[in-house]
């Protein structure tokens, strides 16, 4: 790997970890509505993913979408303006935050019904079948996803027809206040993948090397014609499950100890011990991040409304 | 023109689609190798191979999700959930994700995906084999809802949702594959979105679609050698509702009865008459009467279920209550 | 009498069954240790125990189908689906098996089964998260559908759901919650399938449920300072629908306003109306109006959410077009 | 086991048989309506498992459910009289075929939404967990049942909850005319449990007492505290999936080579080199089911329709 792709790996995460941020405060002010579910914690496992799919991969994902969006290339402006409901939202303010795609990335949302994009995902994959394209689905979920039927129907369906799906799982330990013992019948999650007797693998979602050297790797076996394979990214979300989050289900010792395992934290040392950056290097991006979130908020702000008289617009395709 | 079954041309339009353009596909629950259990696809699976006519597992949240992914993709799928009544199974991919995905992606998702079905009871399959519930999923604005009522239009509709690039749910009934029509041949189409008077009148309006099309032609015949002319709409749509057709019978008769094969209550037959009212009030001169099935889960036993549903004579006698 | 939120109202009413009958157990995702998501639950599971609040995975077919096999050994189970929106997920075990089973078998089997879950839109969660379906649950027979408006009718009704023997869809609203009434302490018990005046009045009668109940009352005191004197309506069940105080009310004002959050077509409204008409036809003095949701999945942005919202004023503006 | 036992279930498994070719005559004089799906093939599946139960022990299957009624209790005459329709049927005409359950009995119907009843099965167990029964909850369903989101949802609520349900799954290798590896992921569909870390195994459905043994020491595992398990039980079905099925995605080679296999006449094979029962005392079971079926049959046409008067009862328990 290049310098040049470290630092990107980098800035990725950076600009994630600012925006959501920025987001949150956003929310606090009463600028952004809706539920808000925050990436935080979690920024190493669609980083190090999507940075290992081809621009042909497809790319579909849940409602804590935030960073996959920005991993799928959406410019953070378009995505602090859909955040506050504007007409240039990457969804025209019609989405919101658990509703975000833009297609002409092969992103595809952005999905808030548990579970629901996956069947979905092996859709997308059925297409690329069908049509002969040498592309993979990559589809992520939570743990909490993987209780509900949809999962099922969608993994056998991919397994069945051999299609080309990456199946990723964010196990960041929780499905809002439930633990994954508790909703989950067994707590590796990969071992589910067995039952559709799928190639499947576990990977410490902290680190966005081994997440990407994972992905890399199945990702070509699946366009190589393995059929669907499972990965399991084992990660955890700093922050409450969306805005408001009581947490009582978690101590905050937990949380902290987490925090120690901080995947941008975890990427600095490893720049620095490998050689790969400077601090200098990292300092930069910091400063290119914290100018790109500026600038996007600016956009964001000065962005108008949606036009009322556009309400019905999209109900239908017109014909 | 041909005459030919429901069955037929349904399977025709499909068939003809399908030769036309490689992108549309099928996938369901027994269209393959069996043929379709309504034997709709007969053949296909012979002819056009695996690729195109799919059969899939008993997973119909999975049927129509990964069809809503294909069609995304730019496929032109045909999804069949066997019938309606597994449609619940599939609620969510149908009234959350079909529905909404254009809308809520501010128009930049798709989808060309038809999503077709089986409806309707007297076939002594009992409560869970036997509702009408079509309804309920015309109260989902972004779904365009289709329930035909003769060959023709089934043919012609058939292939107006598969050339459309909407989301539709294409509700055939489940007593009406043998019923016989002339059905033109080649490129026919119907538009979605489109009532039609199929028998025209002067005294009433009986306003109606799919199987209670057939049942109401039957009433108005009896009417007729009773010396009623009664003019017969059918809905042809249930989303969008086309009423434009409806208004101008009912201005001309001022009378309607209201047919539909589903339960009373929250059925099509409210939506209809609400609107008569809200749309030609001052044509009104009689209280609008709704033809309906009995607000019961539809029993096994072969008496009891047909005490439930509506019959030809319950369309005749509310006629007659209305003039 | 004490001034309670409709929160505290649900709550108290669910604590107070849970006191009384050891057979009353909760289930759902987040009721327990979370507290419930809407904060429903706070405290129950320290107090019951993990035995009697029991937090579920996200299963939501899974929740009603087992809150029904457990009601069939003859607890009283309270099962929650967080919202409406995800009771699409749960459609088959609510309407084909809920509904179904004591008629199916003959009577054998009794399913005294609550399903809580939470309707309405105005929060900004966009398409998937805002819908207000309930009409389309209260299409079938078998079930008990109910839609409280006032805290005290939501404690009332509650109860009396629990202590049914009939599965009862018990539909919340999600802006609601803070609401404030008198609710009548202990023992209070509102009978299922009962409409009721919430304001008497004599010039129209404003025909109402749930989340618009409150702002049919806000409506009505605005044409009561411009002297118009609204009688509102409060169906509070869709199923059993009591149509009794509907008519009784509209034979007095011979006028009406049909408020419901929810899309317009096949809606509530559709079925109140053409009862009205089918039951008062003559004392029909003005074309009844209907006040609903725009029909557009609901957008995020909040201008646009709330265009697309019914509103007080507009529940104004269709009394004033029916005087 | 004593003689009367090994007759008892040589006795089930004729009367099933000669009940479903009785059924079949019935649906072809068009005495039966709606869908009509025989158990012929698979009689020893239900008949080993419910000789395993105790009374207290709950029973749910599917729609292919006149075995697992007459093996739960029911009398075959209000068996005939509900394929009838009459109002004598254990189900007073109202469920048919697919739709028949005796509570008193402690036999819970006759589903015919493919898997809906897992979840009930779950539910049941729930009830006896609860109360603390010391009951297990026998839940019986097809191959392409554990293909839809009811069975995953299910199965993994009763590992969490260490639920008291033996689920059996009866293979007989197709839903409809799909077979099993065009339907599912795994065809040893037993693997699927894995995914629920389920205790499970696979018994030879065409041997009545290698079911029984299965699932007597399974029984009383569970009974003991064991949490869920699983059984596969690999059988067939000699006739179409249900009346009227064309059969075309299957030889009628595969049927014949199956029907060698017979689960009575490799019980009678077994009674006899066992020396636990003589040909004649099967002649005299088979006479006696003879009679049984003719009184049933007697009973059920004598039987009165349900009167019109009643449709309107039970859509609501009288409050
Ligand atoms: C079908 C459905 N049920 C419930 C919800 C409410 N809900 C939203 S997020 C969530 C938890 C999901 O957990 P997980 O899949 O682990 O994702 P995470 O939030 O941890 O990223 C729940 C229960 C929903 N959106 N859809
Ligand atoms: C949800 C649902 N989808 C489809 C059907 C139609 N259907 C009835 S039986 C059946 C096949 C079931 O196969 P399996 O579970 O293997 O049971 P078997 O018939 O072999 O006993 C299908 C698809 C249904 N009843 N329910
Ligand atoms: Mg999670
Ligand atoms: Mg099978």
């Amino acid at each position: 790997m290049q310098k040049k792709e470290y630092l990107e790996l980098y800035h990725q995460m950076v600009l994630i970890r600012r925006l959501e941020e920025k987001a949150a405060e956003l929310y606090q002010d009463g600028k952004v509505g809706g539920f808000l579910h925050l990436y935080i914690g979690q920024e190493a496992v669609s980083t190090g993913i999507i940075s290992a799919r081809k621009p042909i991969d497809r790319v579909i994902t849940a409602y804590r979408d935030h960073g996959v969006a920005i991993n799928s290339g959406i410019p953070v402006k378009r995505v602090l303006a859909e955040l506050e409901g504007k007409a240039t939202g990457v969804s025209g303010g019609r989405g919101g935050s658990m509703h975000m795609a833009d297609i002409s990335l092969n992103y595809w949302g952005g999905h808030a019904i548990v579970g629901s994009h996956i069947p979905l995902a092996a859709g997308l994959a059925l297409g690329d079948q069908y049509a002969g394209n040498p592309a993979v689905t990559i589809a992520l979920f939570g743990d909490g996803a993987t209780n509900i039927g949809y999962f099922h129907e969608g993994l056998n369906l991919s397994k069945v027809w051999n299609l080309p799906v990456l199946w990723v799982c964010e196990n960041n330990e929780y499905g809002m206040g439930t633990s994954v013992p508790r909703a989950s019948a067994v707590s590796d999650i990969r071992q589910k993948a067995i039952g559709y007797g799928m190639p499947n693998r576990a990977v410490d979602g902290m680190d966005v090397l081994a997440v990407r050297a994972a992905a890399e790797e199945m990702i070509e076996q699946i366009r190589a014609g393995s059929g669907p394979q499972f990965l399991e990214a084992n990660t955890y979300r700093f922050r409450g499950h969306s805005m408001g989050d009581p947490e009582r289900y978690r101590k905050q010792e937990e949380v902290r100890q987490w925090e120690e395992d901080d995947p941008i934290g975890n990427y600095q040392k490893k720049l620095i011990s490998g050689r790969h950056a400077t601090k200098a290097d990292m300092d930069a991006i910091e400063k290119q991040v914290d100018d790109e979130i500026a600038e996007a908020i600016e956009f964001a702000e000065n962005s108008p409304e949606p036009a009322l008289d556009t309400l019905f617009d999209n109900v239908y395709v017109e014909e | 023109m041909a005459k030919i079954t429901m069955r037929e041309a349904i399977s025709q339009a499909l068939w003809e689609e399908m030769e036309r353009d490689p992108k549309i596909f099928i996938m369901g629950e027994e269209v393959g190798v069996w043929g379709g259990s309504y034997a709709v696809t007969r053949g296909f699976y012979d002819h056009f191979g695996a690729n195109r006519v799919k059969d899939t597992p008993i997973s119909e949240s999975a049927i129509v999700g990964s069809a809503i992914g294909a069609a995304l993709t730019g496929l032109r799928p045909v999804a069949e959930i066997m019938t309606i009544n597994f449609a619940f199974s599939a609620m969510d991919h149908i009234v959350n994700e079909s529905a909404k995905l254009h809308y809520m992606f501010n128009g930049q998702m798709r989808l060309p995906l038809v999503i077709r079905t089986v409806s309707g009871g007297g076939r002594q399959l009992a409560a869970t084999h036997s509702q009408t519930p079509d309804a309920i999923f015309a109260h989902f604005p972004g779904l365009t809802v289709v329930a035909p009522g003769t060959p023709a239009d089934a043919k012609g509709l058939l292939k107006a949702a598969i050339r459309s690039d909407n989301p539709v749910l294409f509700i055939e009934s489940a007593t009406l594959y043998q019923l016989r029509g002339e059905v033109p041949e080649g490129d026919y189409i119907v538009p979605l979105g489109k009532s039609t008077v199929q028998r025209p009148g002067k005294d009433v309006t009986i306003v109606t679609y799919s199987k209670m099309l057939d049942y109401s032609l039957k009433a108005a015949d009896q009417l007729a050698s009773e010396g009623i002319d009664a003019e017969v709409v059918d809905l042809r749509s249930l989303r969008p509702l086309d009423m434009v057709p409806v208004i101008e019978s009912f201005k001309k008769t001022n009378r309607a009865v209201i047919a539909e094969e589903g339960w009373k209550s929250y059925g099509v037959g409210a939506e209809v008459s609400a609107r008569i009212y809200e749309e030609a009030f001052d044509y009104v001169d009689a209280p609008i009467k709704r033809v309906a099935q009995k607000e019961v889960p539809l029993p096994y036993n072969r008496n009891l279920e047909q005490a439930a549903l509506p019959q030809i004579a319950d369309i005749v006698a509310a006629v007659k209550e209305v003039m």
